[in-house]
């Protein structure tokens, strides 16, 4: 199937869904605040280990998202506070579980890059760079077995497309024609390699020819664009039972992770600087302003809100308890193996 | 009791937990339409079709991590290895992901899946294709290892891993597949985590697992006609260790032997001796030997290969060694 | 890179090739005889372990092969008689080797799996599929790094490119722009597996397009046509520091190795009937007496001298002393590591 | 003598072989660049240029396998691994290439090269990110495995990983970047398979490698205070294991700890412990007794972790036990 990128929808949007609309910004501002603040607190020293923002990509998880089901399962990189957020995960949740703390979404266990909640269909965060790709496409194997009409996606980055990780699960996804979305946010670098220096092709969506998969070139920075190629991919995953690979074109704001500087040995102040000119919640804000569904003060008001509920988060996390020592030993085998 | 060989065994295994549990499947190469590569499979995609026994792509990362997203959403894949040579390629997904799912999200989300199939040497396939890895498994908190040496304990300990909640790392030996045994039939299970003594004995202990207990038995019986009685302790789970059985035993004979089939630096006996000297330091009589492979690559030509491997004249050789017989 | 399938070369044969050509011929009679013998021994337990037979592609060794200088690298697969033999490697030595003796190539050490001559750059036969795949691309990257002309070639079936080996190595080597060549002998069967049940894509060649490589559809049963297609990728890998994917069409006319029968659950009787019909010697011959290069005698007659030549080997195999037992510990370090 | 940091160490040693081998490379994820993830090779692209330091992309496996194949023909690759637990992706470029090309070939093909990166836990960097796997290369015959702990051993035994013809796996440690020790100026050479005494006494030996050294010493100094005189030995190489000097400390102290950073089943301290008791069987007065990491993925939460680790506490307890000391 070849590529395409689709056309920014037309017209005016549709006031009938002015509060999905304005949920979205919702999500992204609380996205933007909360990685405000987990940066913040990790400067503090009150989160540890490897704490990888998500400033820049809100667009990419809270458009996607919306389109799914709450049966639907989903799978991350490390980089995925951002996911849990819009996937609905409570901020206090996701901040403790930055603490470290026993009422974090794992345990206190998982930290920054193992988030789950089993009970939203969030299975995780993992670390390996490609190693959740052939997982979700185990849940779309799983789905298929069951005949339910649930869909596997999992995000990933560009740098993950070159390990052999991602070719063997593709491969398999479309041979056996599997629900799964793959969603590869291209913020045009991994670490600091650019994609022109780790890929022999540098549009991403082309590596689906290799598996005659279903795929398109999807604007990451407008969550419009974003949700309206999800919808296309989920309608094709539940309906036609056909996976696709979604190449979002965004951009990292921050640095890889907290210990790598905004801008460095790799790209340039400038490059940031224009990159950020298309921040995704100010496309929105735009958007949603032109069309008459938001002004600036309902805006000003919903940020405050968000900061409100991101205050909350943390102070929650603060006071909250650590585990038990205990929690060292549990969890390893099933209850029934717990001794071992 | 029928008498069946060790791949029926499993055979038979398999295809009473896929009656009994719809949520179980049998993923990997050659399992269905080509009846397996050690025939293991045979017969099973007829009765169950091919949604439940799947040939997959050589990709063994990728269909590994395939059986462990299809655990985590609660179904409870079989994922046969050809070999557990190939494995290595997988290590990742049986390390990263199925040993440390439940413990990263704080036992929200397990793994009960089987990764199985045939492990160490058959005959001249050379160093590639000649190696036991158990070791490397049972190094995994979260893992558990199970090794059957009998078409019984095959049988009943496969349809323990195959319902246990936890990942289960099963390895099964090329050259038992033909072996023959009495295996009850029906509910016959094998609990894990125990180990079985499979000749009694009291002047020495010898410790085995899988392919090496036979081995261990021969010497034993050739030990008999001199005079000694060794009792052979299979292990048939590796991790976790059965102490208890190995302790209580070399608490009455005061001396071991352990055997493996693998390279020694930190293999399987290397843990056994350990576990033994830290805990029953004053029963011991001797030092507890060790027969491993040879430190070697594997070698494809016939004798080299011979020489390479555990036998049982090595065996009753350590023997004589801790009894301090000159021989 | 669009896939381009090149037609056979029109015209009659170049008489002042004529020599070159009856050594082709040769060269495939040869690997056919030596493998029906290979195969005899095997079934007289004269040979052990896996043994898989070349029968029915020599046309791809021998012409892919001869397009190729002595300074080159050749990796292959654990199917590597018929390289071997191709590349140089005496019978005798080749036939040692299956007999595990110290006078075969591998020391008695390899076997049927590992066949090295360091002194042609053969640089083994390969038992882990697509294990070797990232050793040729390193030599091809040693090439470059020694800016010498050298090229590197692997052999490699169908059912390899599926894995992660092939995908991470072939994305480097067109990244790098290395003088390697890929060649995919698709005799349409990993052991009991078509090809069509274990790749999204039936066009192997077109995998070359994730990382916009240079590639070609092949007609392995035509050693013209095979000989052609090398020299093209040679030139491009050679001059133009461009790898290539060659995927080559061939049919393996015996069972998967020595324990697996010519036809059984996955191919029928006729589809090999039918396929035999191409044999690549059959081909061979025919064109060399259409084009007045040999007649039915001549051809009798060399077939007669290569089956001497099997005997030979087969006799020298059989009356060559084992390894001594001290090569058990021999060659697992470099000499003054020996004693460790 | 000049004093460097670990990391400097190893830049220094990488920069001194480049300069005297042209044959000698450095391939890796952020090698060049971004000059390297831990900024091991700060510096090295400006000096060599970018075929000599080359960024790959993020394929463990490809690139170890580029790293095998280009030592196959002759150069003297330095592979980088970000991490070794990502190494886990290539282990079958290491086992089944590396370690076995020289004995399938007969000796024709060597692989004179080095893999190196940091191993085992940083802070908090959870289950994926925080495993010791020395044990698995040390398990496997045709690998070199080095685990320098101090600055002037993390030069001098790159270098003679760098110029040995065998694979050679190089394991470095996160936490010892930082720390900074007297460092040789050129030539300074340390041999591979041979430990060090890093602090000598007569009561205990107190048997180390990598991080645990800097442990096992702040328990000998806290012993000392007690009037325990504990002799620490820093393995420096895990394979080919110094059994010598192993041996001869045991011989003198009759009592022995060994401390890992990784977990117990099958790890490098088990088979000290199988040397040990079986060849100084007679010398003991005590078992040995071994302190390793906690048998658990490692947890994020800084508490657990802490509690997960070997720490000097930790030490002081085992070598108490072996002196039946009452505390
Ligand atoms: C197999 C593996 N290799 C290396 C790493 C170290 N690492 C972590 S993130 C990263 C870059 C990934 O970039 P990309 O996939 O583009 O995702 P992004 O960080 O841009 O979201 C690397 C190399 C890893 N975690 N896993
Ligand atoms: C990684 C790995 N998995 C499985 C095997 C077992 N195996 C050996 S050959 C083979 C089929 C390979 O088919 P193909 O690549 O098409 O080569 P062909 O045998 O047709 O020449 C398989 C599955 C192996 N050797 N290595
Ligand atoms: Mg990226
Ligand atoms: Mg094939």
């Amino acid at each position: 199937m070849a590529t395409r990128t689709r056309p920014r929808p037309r017209g005016g949007l549709d006031p009938e869904r002015a509060d999905e609309y304005r949920g979205w910004l919702r999500q992204m501002l609380l996205i933007r605040r909360f990685e405000e603040k987990a940066g913040e607190a990790y400067s503090l020293g009150k989160i540890g280990g490897f704490c990888h923002l998500y400033i820049g990509q809100e667009a990419v998880a809270v458009g996607s998202l919306a389109a799914l089901g709450p049966q639907d399962y989903i799978t991350c990189s490390y980089r995925e506070h951002g996911h849990a957020l819009a996937r609905g995960i409570s901020a206090r949740a996701v901040m403790a579980e930055l603490f470290g703390k026993a009422a974090g979404c794992s345990g206190g266990k998982g930290g920054s890059m193992h988030l789950f909640d089993v009970s939203l269909g969030f299975l995780g965060g993992h670390a390996i760079v490609g190693g959740h790709i052939p997982l979700a496409t185990g849940m779309a194997f799983a789905a298929k077995y069951r005949n339910t009409d649930q869909v596997a996606v999992c995000y990933f980055g560009e740098a993950a497309v070159n390990n052999g990780a991602f070719h063997e699960a593709l491969n398999m996804a479309a041979l056996w024609k599997l629900p799964a979305i793959y969603i590869c946010e291209n913020n045009r670098y991994g670490m600091g390699t650019a994609l022109e220096r780790a890929s022999a092709i540098y549009d991403i969506s082309e590596r689906a020819c290799s598996y005659d998969m279903a795929n398109e070139v999807v604007d990451g920075q407008d969550v419009l664009v974003m949700h309206a190629a999800m919808e296309r991919a989920v309608q094709r995953a539940r309906a036609d039972k056909h996976p696709t690979l979604l190449e979002v074109r965004t951009y990292r704001f921050m640095g890889h992770s907290m210990s790598d500087p905004i801008h460095g040995h790799y790209r340039t102040r400038e490059e940031v600087e224009d990159q950020r000119k298309r921040d995704p919640i100010a496309v929105w804000s735009q958007r949603l302003i032109a069309d008459g569904l938001m002004d600036e003060d309902r805006i000003k008001a919903l940020d405050k809100e968000v900061m409100q509920e991101v205050d909350d988060a943390y102070r929650f996390a603060e006071e909250a308890p650590d585990p038990e020592p205990e929690a060292l030993f549990a969890d390893v085998y099933a209850e029934e193996k717990r001794e071992e | 009791m029928p008498t069946l060989t060790y791949r029926d065994a499993l055979n038979q295994a398999l295809r009473e937990e896929m009656q009994r549990d719809p949520d179980v499947f049998l993923m990997g190469e050659e399992v269905a339409v080509y009846q397996g590569a050690y025939k293991v499979s045979r017969g099973l995609l007829d009765e169950f079709g091919p949604l439940r026994v799947v040939d997959t792509p050589i990709t063994e990362l990728g269909f590994a991590g395939v059986g462990v997203g299809a655990a985590m959403v609660g179904l409870r894949p079989v994922i046969e290895f050809m070999t557990w040579n190939f494995a290595l390629l997988a290590i990742d997904q049986l390390v990263n992901s199925a040993a440390k799912m439940r413990y990263m999200s704080a036992g929200q989300v397990g793994v009960p899946a089987v990764f199985r199939g045939p492990g160490g040497a058959a005959l001249q396939l050379a160093a590639q294709h000649s190696q036991a890895f158990e070791s490397y498994y049972a190094h995994i908190p979260g893992l558990m290892v199970v090794m059957p040496a009998t078409p019984a304990d095959a049988k009943g300990l496969l349809k323990s891993a195959i319902r246990d909640d936890n990942p289960v790392v099963f390895i099964e030996g090329e050259m038992l597949y033909n072996t023959k045994g009495e295996v009850p039939e029906g509910e016959h299970i094998v609990p894990l985590g125990r180990a079985d003594v499979k000749r009694p004995g009291g002047d020495v202990t010898v410790v085995c697992h899988s392919k090496t207990v036979a081995v261990a038995l021969k010497a034993a019986e050739q030990l008999a006609s001199e005079g000694v009685e060794a009792e052979v302790i299979d292990l048939r789970t590796i991790r976790p260790l059965d102490q208890e059985t190995i302790l209580e035993s070399v608490g009455r004979t005061h001396r071991c032997v352990v055997a493996e089939e693998g390279w020694p630096f930190a293999g399987v006996g290397a843990q056994v001796v350990d576990t033994i000297q830290r805990e029953a330091f004053d029963e011991l009589d001797a030092p507890v030997l060790r027969v491993t492979g040879a430190d070697v690559p594997m070698p494809y030509n016939k004798q080299l290969e011979k020489a390479a491997k555990v036998d049982p004249a090595k065996v009753v050789e350590a023997v004589n060694r801790v009894l301090y017989k000159e021989v």
